[in-house]
Protein backbone atom coordinates (compact mmCIF):
# COMPACT_ATOMS: atom_id res chain seq x y z
CA UNK A 1 0.00 0.00 0.00
CA UNK A 2 2.46 2.12 1.26
CA UNK A 3 4.51 1.60 -2.23
CA UNK A 4 1.79 1.90 -4.32
CA UNK A 5 0.81 5.56 -2.74
CA UNK A 6 4.81 6.49 -3.60
CA UNK A 7 4.21 4.97 -7.10
CA UNK A 8 1.21 6.91 -8.02
CA UNK A 9 1.94 10.67 -6.09
CA UNK A 10 3.33 12.76 -8.37
CA UNK A 11 3.64 16.75 -8.32
CA UNK A 12 0.82 17.12 -10.74
CA UNK A 13 -1.69 15.00 -8.78
CA UNK A 14 -4.79 16.65 -6.57
CA UNK A 15 -6.34 13.64 -6.40
CA UNK A 16 -6.08 9.87 -5.60
CA UNK A 17 -7.98 7.22 -4.69
CA UNK A 18 -7.33 3.76 -4.33
CA UNK A 19 -9.93 0.85 -3.61
CA UNK A 20 -9.06 -2.47 -1.96
CA UNK A 21 -11.46 -5.35 -2.57
CA UNK A 22 -11.01 -7.59 0.62
CA UNK A 23 -12.36 -10.54 2.09
CA UNK A 24 -15.70 -10.20 3.65
CA UNK A 25 -16.58 -12.81 6.60
CA UNK A 26 -19.73 -13.38 4.78
CA UNK A 27 -21.53 -14.50 1.85
CA UNK A 28 -25.32 -14.20 2.09
CA UNK A 29 -25.15 -14.86 5.65
CA UNK A 30 -22.94 -17.80 5.09
CA UNK A 31 -19.64 -17.98 7.10
CA UNK A 32 -17.22 -17.10 4.86
CA UNK A 33 -13.45 -18.79 6.09
CA UNK A 34 -11.31 -18.78 3.41
CA UNK A 35 -11.09 -17.77 -0.20
CA UNK A 36 -9.20 -18.65 -3.49
CA UNK A 37 -8.38 -17.41 -6.50
CA UNK A 38 -7.54 -18.75 -9.68
CA UNK A 39 -6.65 -16.79 -12.68
CA UNK A 40 -5.15 -17.84 -16.48
CA UNK A 41 -2.52 -15.75 -15.99
CA UNK A 42 -1.49 -14.77 -18.82
CA UNK A 43 -5.06 -13.48 -20.44
CA UNK A 44 -5.84 -11.68 -17.14
CA UNK A 45 -2.28 -9.48 -17.38
CA UNK A 46 -3.09 -8.49 -20.78
CA UNK A 47 -7.15 -7.88 -20.02
CA UNK A 48 -5.89 -5.81 -16.92
CA UNK A 49 -3.63 -3.56 -19.32
CA UNK A 50 -6.37 -3.31 -22.01
CA UNK A 51 -8.90 -1.73 -18.67
CA UNK A 52 -5.86 0.54 -17.46
CA UNK A 53 -5.39 2.06 -21.26
CA UNK A 54 -8.77 2.37 -22.12
CA UNK A 55 -9.16 4.13 -18.71
CA UNK A 56 -6.39 6.09 -19.53
CA UNK A 57 -7.82 7.13 -22.82
CA UNK A 58 -10.97 8.21 -21.16
CA UNK A 59 -9.69 9.95 -18.50
CA UNK A 60 -6.75 12.66 -17.53
CA UNK A 61 -4.90 10.24 -15.53
CA UNK A 62 -1.03 10.81 -14.22
CA UNK A 63 -0.17 7.29 -12.66
CA UNK A 64 -2.16 3.97 -11.68
CA UNK A 65 -1.51 0.76 -10.05
CA UNK A 66 -3.92 -2.49 -10.26
CA UNK A 67 -3.14 -5.68 -8.49
CA UNK A 68 -4.70 -8.93 -7.74
CA UNK A 69 -3.52 -11.56 -5.70
CA UNK A 70 -4.33 -15.23 -6.08
CA UNK A 71 -4.11 -18.24 -4.05
CA UNK A 72 -5.47 -18.89 -0.53
CA UNK A 73 -6.78 -15.26 1.39
CA UNK A 74 -7.91 -14.84 4.45
CA UNK A 75 -10.96 -12.58 5.72
CA UNK A 76 -9.39 -9.36 5.78
CA UNK A 77 -6.92 -9.55 3.12
CA UNK A 78 -6.85 -7.54 0.18
CA UNK A 79 -7.53 -9.15 -3.18
CA UNK A 80 -7.45 -6.37 -5.22
CA UNK A 81 -6.12 -2.76 -5.25
CA UNK A 82 -6.90 -0.49 -7.66
CA UNK A 83 -4.79 3.20 -7.08
CA UNK A 84 -5.45 6.28 -9.35
CA UNK A 85 -3.77 9.43 -9.54
CA UNK A 86 -5.34 12.44 -11.31
CA UNK A 87 -4.98 16.01 -11.19
CA UNK A 88 -8.67 16.64 -10.35
CA UNK A 89 -11.05 14.07 -8.13
CA UNK A 90 -13.69 13.52 -10.72
CA UNK A 91 -11.56 11.79 -12.94
CA UNK A 92 -9.84 9.58 -9.97
CA UNK A 93 -13.20 8.41 -8.80
CA UNK A 94 -14.46 7.61 -12.29
CA UNK A 95 -11.43 5.71 -13.66
CA UNK A 96 -11.44 3.90 -10.52
CA UNK A 97 -14.80 2.75 -10.23
CA UNK A 98 -14.61 1.53 -14.34
CA UNK A 99 -11.69 -0.19 -13.52
CA UNK A 100 -12.56 -2.43 -10.67
CA UNK A 101 -16.34 -2.77 -12.45
CA UNK A 102 -14.87 -3.57 -15.89
CA UNK A 103 -11.64 -5.90 -14.24
CA UNK A 104 -14.70 -7.97 -12.54
CA UNK A 105 -16.71 -8.31 -15.49
CA UNK A 106 -13.86 -9.50 -17.56
CA UNK A 107 -10.74 -10.39 -16.28
CA UNK A 108 -10.23 -14.31 -15.92
CA UNK A 109 -10.05 -14.86 -12.47
CA UNK A 110 -11.98 -17.20 -10.66
CA UNK A 111 -12.93 -16.91 -6.85
CA UNK A 112 -14.02 -20.12 -4.55
CA UNK A 113 -15.38 -19.77 -1.17
CA UNK A 114 -14.84 -22.02 1.67
CA UNK A 115 -17.78 -22.02 4.36
CA UNK A 116 -18.03 -24.34 7.17
CA UNK A 117 -20.54 -26.75 5.31
CA UNK A 118 -18.74 -26.71 1.91
CA UNK A 119 -17.39 -25.01 -0.94
CA UNK A 120 -18.80 -22.71 -3.66
CA UNK A 121 -17.48 -21.16 -7.33
CA UNK A 122 -18.90 -17.57 -6.87
CA UNK A 123 -21.15 -16.63 -10.08
CA UNK A 124 -20.64 -20.10 -11.49
CA UNK A 125 -24.22 -21.20 -11.78
CA UNK A 126 -27.72 -19.50 -12.84
CA UNK B 1 -9.20 -34.33 -41.32
CA UNK B 2 -8.27 -33.07 -38.44
CA UNK B 3 -6.05 -31.46 -36.42
CA UNK B 4 -4.99 -31.07 -32.19
CA UNK B 5 -6.00 -28.42 -30.05
CA UNK B 6 -5.01 -28.18 -26.69
CA UNK B 7 -7.31 -26.86 -23.64
CA UNK B 8 -6.49 -25.36 -20.55
CA UNK B 9 -9.42 -25.19 -17.56
CA UNK B 10 -9.95 -22.85 -14.71
CA UNK B 11 -12.09 -22.80 -11.93
CA UNK B 12 -15.48 -24.78 -11.99
CA UNK B 13 -14.64 -26.27 -15.86
CA UNK B 14 -10.94 -27.47 -14.47
CA UNK B 15 -13.25 -29.24 -11.71
CA UNK B 16 -15.78 -30.46 -14.27
CA UNK B 17 -13.65 -32.26 -16.62
CA UNK B 18 -11.10 -33.20 -14.04
CA UNK B 19 -8.02 -31.49 -16.00
CA UNK B 20 -6.33 -28.75 -16.04
CA UNK B 21 -5.26 -29.22 -20.15
CA UNK B 22 -6.74 -31.27 -22.62
CA UNK B 23 -5.80 -32.39 -25.94
CA UNK B 24 -8.78 -32.48 -28.45
CA UNK B 25 -9.36 -34.00 -32.16
CA UNK B 26 -11.00 -31.10 -34.14
CA UNK B 27 -12.23 -31.51 -37.65
CA UNK B 28 -9.57 -28.81 -39.95
CA UNK B 29 -10.65 -25.94 -39.63
CA UNK B 30 -12.23 -25.97 -36.31
CA UNK B 31 -14.46 -23.42 -35.05
CA UNK B 32 -15.21 -22.57 -31.45
CA UNK B 33 -18.40 -23.21 -31.51
CA UNK B 34 -17.69 -26.97 -32.57
CA UNK B 35 -14.93 -26.92 -29.87
CA UNK B 36 -17.95 -25.83 -26.94
CA UNK B 37 -20.55 -27.96 -28.64
CA UNK B 38 -18.24 -31.08 -28.55
CA UNK B 39 -17.32 -30.36 -24.97
CA UNK B 40 -20.58 -30.13 -23.70
CA UNK B 41 -21.53 -33.66 -25.47
CA UNK B 42 -18.91 -34.72 -23.05
CA UNK B 43 -18.84 -32.95 -20.19
CA UNK B 44 -22.86 -32.33 -19.64
CA UNK B 45 -22.40 -30.50 -16.74
CA UNK B 46 -20.67 -27.40 -18.52
CA UNK B 47 -24.28 -26.86 -19.88
CA UNK B 48 -25.30 -25.70 -16.54
CA UNK B 49 -23.07 -23.12 -16.09
CA UNK B 50 -24.24 -19.26 -16.35
CA UNK B 51 -21.96 -18.94 -19.12
CA UNK B 52 -19.60 -20.18 -20.75
CA UNK B 53 -16.86 -18.34 -22.92
CA UNK B 54 -13.94 -19.72 -25.11
CA UNK B 55 -10.59 -17.16 -25.32
CA UNK B 56 -8.17 -17.60 -28.45
CA UNK B 57 -4.64 -16.46 -27.65
CA UNK B 58 -5.83 -14.40 -24.89
CA UNK B 59 -8.87 -13.11 -26.83
CA UNK B 60 -12.30 -13.83 -26.13
CA UNK B 61 -13.98 -15.36 -28.90
CA UNK B 62 -16.99 -15.95 -30.81
CA UNK B 63 -18.57 -18.85 -32.17
CA UNK B 64 -17.65 -18.66 -35.73
CA UNK B 65 -14.16 -17.86 -35.26
CA UNK B 66 -11.46 -20.50 -36.47
CA UNK B 67 -9.05 -22.37 -34.25
CA UNK B 68 -5.76 -22.60 -35.93
CA UNK B 69 -2.90 -25.54 -34.78
CA UNK B 70 -0.58 -24.05 -32.25
CA UNK B 71 -3.50 -21.72 -30.87
CA UNK B 72 -3.87 -21.31 -27.25
CA UNK B 73 -7.36 -22.22 -26.26
CA UNK B 74 -9.03 -21.77 -22.94
CA UNK B 75 -12.37 -22.32 -21.49
CA UNK B 76 -13.31 -19.38 -19.21
CA UNK B 77 -16.44 -20.18 -17.28
CA UNK B 78 -18.14 -16.94 -15.23
CA UNK B 79 -15.23 -14.91 -14.20
CA UNK B 80 -15.47 -13.40 -10.21
CA UNK B 81 -12.14 -11.97 -10.08
CA UNK B 82 -12.23 -8.57 -7.49
CA UNK C 1 -2.20 6.15 6.00
CA UNK C 2 -1.35 3.00 7.04
CA UNK C 3 -2.97 3.55 11.01
CA UNK C 4 -6.08 4.95 8.84
CA UNK C 5 -6.60 1.47 6.79
CA UNK C 6 -5.75 -0.63 9.94
CA UNK C 7 -8.81 1.17 11.42
CA UNK C 8 -11.26 0.95 9.23
CA UNK C 9 -10.52 -2.62 8.25
CA UNK C 10 -12.97 -4.83 9.78
CA UNK C 11 -14.04 -8.43 8.68
CA UNK C 12 -17.38 -7.11 7.31
CA UNK C 13 -16.02 -5.14 4.78
CA UNK C 14 -15.64 -6.05 1.26
CA UNK C 15 -14.78 -2.89 0.11
CA UNK C 16 -12.62 0.42 0.96
CA UNK C 17 -11.53 3.56 -0.93
CA UNK C 18 -9.49 6.25 0.19
CA UNK C 19 -9.12 9.57 -1.20
CA UNK C 20 -6.33 11.49 -1.55
CA UNK C 21 -6.47 15.70 -1.75
CA UNK C 22 -3.10 16.41 -2.60
CA UNK C 23 -0.94 19.54 -3.38
CA UNK C 24 -1.00 19.90 -6.91
CA UNK C 25 1.93 21.79 -8.36
CA UNK C 26 0.50 24.10 -10.65
CA UNK C 27 -3.69 26.01 -10.90
CA UNK C 28 -4.60 27.39 -13.91
CA UNK C 29 -1.05 27.11 -14.97
CA UNK C 30 0.01 29.18 -12.32
CA UNK C 31 3.32 27.41 -10.77
CA UNK C 32 2.38 26.66 -6.65
CA UNK C 33 5.06 26.82 -4.45
CA UNK C 34 3.02 26.15 -1.19
CA UNK C 35 -0.56 26.46 0.48
CA UNK C 36 -1.64 27.09 3.52
CA UNK C 37 -5.18 26.34 5.29
CA UNK C 38 -6.46 28.14 7.96
CA UNK C 39 -9.64 26.33 9.33
CA UNK C 40 -11.89 27.64 11.93
CA UNK C 41 -11.49 24.45 13.89
CA UNK C 42 -14.92 24.50 16.24
CA UNK C 43 -17.09 24.71 13.43
CA UNK C 44 -14.89 23.10 10.55
CA UNK C 45 -14.74 20.01 12.99
CA UNK C 46 -18.71 19.51 13.89
CA UNK C 47 -19.35 20.16 10.12
CA UNK C 48 -17.24 17.46 9.27
CA UNK C 49 -19.03 15.09 11.94
CA UNK C 50 -22.79 16.25 10.59
CA UNK C 51 -21.74 15.13 6.99
CA UNK C 52 -19.97 11.73 8.06
CA UNK C 53 -23.12 11.40 10.03
CA UNK C 54 -25.51 11.94 7.09
CA UNK C 55 -23.26 9.62 5.16
CA UNK C 56 -23.83 6.47 7.42
CA UNK C 57 -27.42 7.47 7.10
CA UNK C 58 -27.36 7.17 3.41
CA UNK C 59 -24.92 4.34 2.86
CA UNK C 60 -24.38 1.00 4.96
CA UNK C 61 -20.79 2.22 6.24
CA UNK C 62 -19.00 0.12 8.37
CA UNK C 63 -16.09 2.42 9.57
CA UNK C 64 -14.49 5.72 8.42
CA UNK C 65 -11.62 8.58 8.81
CA UNK C 66 -11.89 11.78 7.56
CA UNK C 67 -8.85 13.71 7.95
CA UNK C 68 -8.28 17.08 7.20
CA UNK C 69 -4.63 19.25 7.50
CA UNK C 70 -4.37 22.92 8.42
CA UNK C 71 -1.04 25.34 8.11
CA UNK C 72 1.85 25.16 5.93
CA UNK C 73 1.35 22.17 2.99
CA UNK C 74 4.19 21.77 -0.12
CA UNK C 75 3.33 20.33 -3.26
CA UNK C 76 2.69 16.65 -2.99
CA UNK C 77 1.65 16.73 0.44
CA UNK C 78 -1.49 15.04 1.43
CA UNK C 79 -4.25 17.77 2.45
CA UNK C 80 -7.19 15.65 3.16
CA UNK C 81 -8.02 12.08 3.68
CA UNK C 82 -11.45 10.13 3.32
CA UNK C 83 -11.41 6.42 4.16
CA UNK C 84 -14.60 4.14 3.82
CA UNK C 85 -15.36 0.55 4.62
CA UNK C 86 -18.44 -1.11 3.07
CA UNK C 87 -19.77 -4.60 2.50
CA UNK C 88 -20.19 -3.70 -1.13
CA UNK C 89 -18.00 -1.29 -2.97
CA UNK C 90 -20.70 1.02 -4.44
CA UNK C 91 -21.38 2.30 -1.21
CA UNK C 92 -17.51 2.84 -0.74
CA UNK C 93 -17.46 4.65 -3.60
CA UNK C 94 -20.56 6.73 -3.33
CA UNK C 95 -20.11 7.97 0.23
CA UNK C 96 -16.47 8.77 -0.24
CA UNK C 97 -17.34 10.93 -3.18
CA UNK C 98 -20.51 12.54 -0.82
CA UNK C 99 -18.27 13.39 1.92
CA UNK C 100 -15.35 14.96 -0.10
CA UNK C 101 -18.07 16.54 -2.44
CA UNK C 102 -20.00 18.44 0.99
CA UNK C 103 -16.81 18.84 2.79
CA UNK C 104 -15.60 21.30 -0.18
CA UNK C 105 -18.66 22.95 -0.43
CA UNK C 106 -19.65 23.64 3.56
CA UNK C 107 -16.53 22.89 5.84
CA UNK C 108 -14.86 26.49 7.07
CA UNK C 109 -11.43 25.64 6.28
CA UNK C 110 -9.50 28.41 3.42
CA UNK C 111 -6.87 27.30 1.11
CA UNK C 112 -4.35 30.21 0.17
CA UNK C 113 -2.05 29.14 -2.73
CA UNK C 114 1.56 30.70 -2.77
CA UNK C 115 2.72 31.63 -6.14
CA UNK C 116 6.42 32.69 -7.25
CA UNK C 117 4.47 36.28 -7.84
CA UNK C 118 2.47 36.36 -5.35
CA UNK C 119 -0.48 34.77 -2.91
CA UNK C 120 -4.33 34.10 -3.46
CA UNK C 121 -7.19 33.08 -1.31
CA UNK C 122 -8.70 30.28 -3.81
CA UNK C 123 -12.58 31.03 -4.79
CA UNK C 124 -13.12 33.84 -2.55
CA UNK C 125 -13.62 36.22 -5.44
CA UNK C 126 -16.26 35.99 -8.37
CA UNK D 1 -30.25 49.76 23.90
CA UNK D 2 -26.74 47.41 22.63
CA UNK D 3 -24.77 44.70 23.43
CA UNK D 4 -21.94 43.55 22.55
CA UNK D 5 -21.21 41.08 20.27
CA UNK D 6 -17.54 39.73 19.19
CA UNK D 7 -16.86 38.11 15.70
CA UNK D 8 -14.62 35.92 14.13
CA UNK D 9 -12.71 36.32 11.00
CA UNK D 10 -10.58 34.01 8.72
CA UNK D 11 -8.93 33.84 5.38
CA UNK D 12 -9.44 36.71 3.08
CA UNK D 13 -11.91 38.16 5.88
CA UNK D 14 -9.31 38.46 8.57
CA UNK D 15 -6.86 40.28 5.92
CA UNK D 16 -9.27 42.75 4.61
CA UNK D 17 -10.21 43.24 8.10
CA UNK D 18 -7.14 43.17 9.97
CA UNK D 19 -8.19 41.19 12.76
CA UNK D 20 -9.04 37.97 13.80
CA UNK D 21 -11.81 39.09 16.37
CA UNK D 22 -13.60 42.80 16.67
CA UNK D 23 -15.79 43.98 19.03
CA UNK D 24 -18.99 45.08 17.71
CA UNK D 25 -21.82 46.75 19.18
CA UNK D 26 -25.14 45.73 17.66
CA UNK D 27 -29.20 47.50 18.61
CA UNK D 28 -30.32 44.75 20.14
CA UNK D 29 -31.62 42.41 19.22
CA UNK D 30 -29.39 41.88 16.64
CA UNK D 31 -29.71 40.19 13.87
CA UNK D 32 -27.48 38.20 11.44
CA UNK D 33 -28.09 41.15 8.58
CA UNK D 34 -27.49 44.12 10.41
CA UNK D 35 -24.34 42.89 11.34
CA UNK D 36 -23.19 41.96 7.99
CA UNK D 37 -24.74 45.09 6.81
CA UNK D 38 -22.59 47.17 9.34
CA UNK D 39 -19.27 45.29 8.37
CA UNK D 40 -19.60 45.72 5.18
CA UNK D 41 -20.15 49.59 5.07
CA UNK D 42 -16.95 49.61 7.28
CA UNK D 43 -14.94 47.61 5.38
CA UNK D 44 -16.10 47.83 1.53
CA UNK D 45 -13.99 45.26 0.45
CA UNK D 46 -16.31 42.70 2.13
CA UNK D 47 -18.79 43.17 -0.45
CA UNK D 48 -16.33 41.73 -3.20
CA UNK D 49 -16.21 38.45 -2.02
CA UNK D 50 -18.13 35.63 -4.14
CA UNK D 51 -20.36 35.31 -1.14
CA UNK D 52 -20.43 36.43 2.84
CA UNK D 53 -21.99 34.05 5.30
CA UNK D 54 -22.34 34.57 9.01
CA UNK D 55 -22.05 31.40 11.48
CA UNK D 56 -23.94 31.87 14.92
CA UNK D 57 -22.50 29.25 17.37
CA UNK D 58 -20.99 26.56 14.86
CA UNK D 59 -24.05 26.99 12.59
CA UNK D 60 -24.64 28.46 9.03
CA UNK D 61 -27.22 31.36 10.32
CA UNK D 62 -29.55 33.77 7.80
CA UNK D 63 -29.77 37.28 7.64
CA UNK D 64 -33.18 37.33 9.69
CA UNK D 65 -31.67 35.04 12.37
CA UNK D 66 -31.52 36.82 15.86
CA UNK D 67 -27.76 37.34 17.67
CA UNK D 68 -28.12 36.76 21.53
CA UNK D 69 -25.29 38.43 23.86
CA UNK D 70 -22.55 35.97 23.85
CA UNK D 71 -23.14 33.85 20.79
CA UNK D 72 -20.19 32.65 19.40
CA UNK D 73 -19.89 34.37 15.86
CA UNK D 74 -17.87 34.17 12.91
CA UNK D 75 -17.74 35.50 8.99
CA UNK D 76 -17.23 32.75 6.35
CA UNK D 77 -16.03 33.96 3.33
CA UNK D 78 -15.85 31.47 0.27
CA UNK D 79 -14.50 27.69 1.70
CA UNK D 80 -12.12 26.15 -0.29
CA UNK D 81 -11.00 23.32 1.62
CA UNK D 82 -9.95 19.95 0.44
Amino acid sequence: MNSAFKYVSTDEAGAITFFFGTVRNSTNSRNVEQLEYEAYDRMALKKMQEIADEACRRWNILRYVVVHRKGTLLTGEIAVLVAVATPHRADAYDASRYIIDTLKQTVPIWKKEYFDDGQVWVDAHP
Amino acid sequence: MSHRVSVQFFGITREIIGASTLTLDLPQPGRVGELLNSLKAQYPALSGLRSLLVAVNGEYAEPEDPIQPNDEIALIPPVSGG
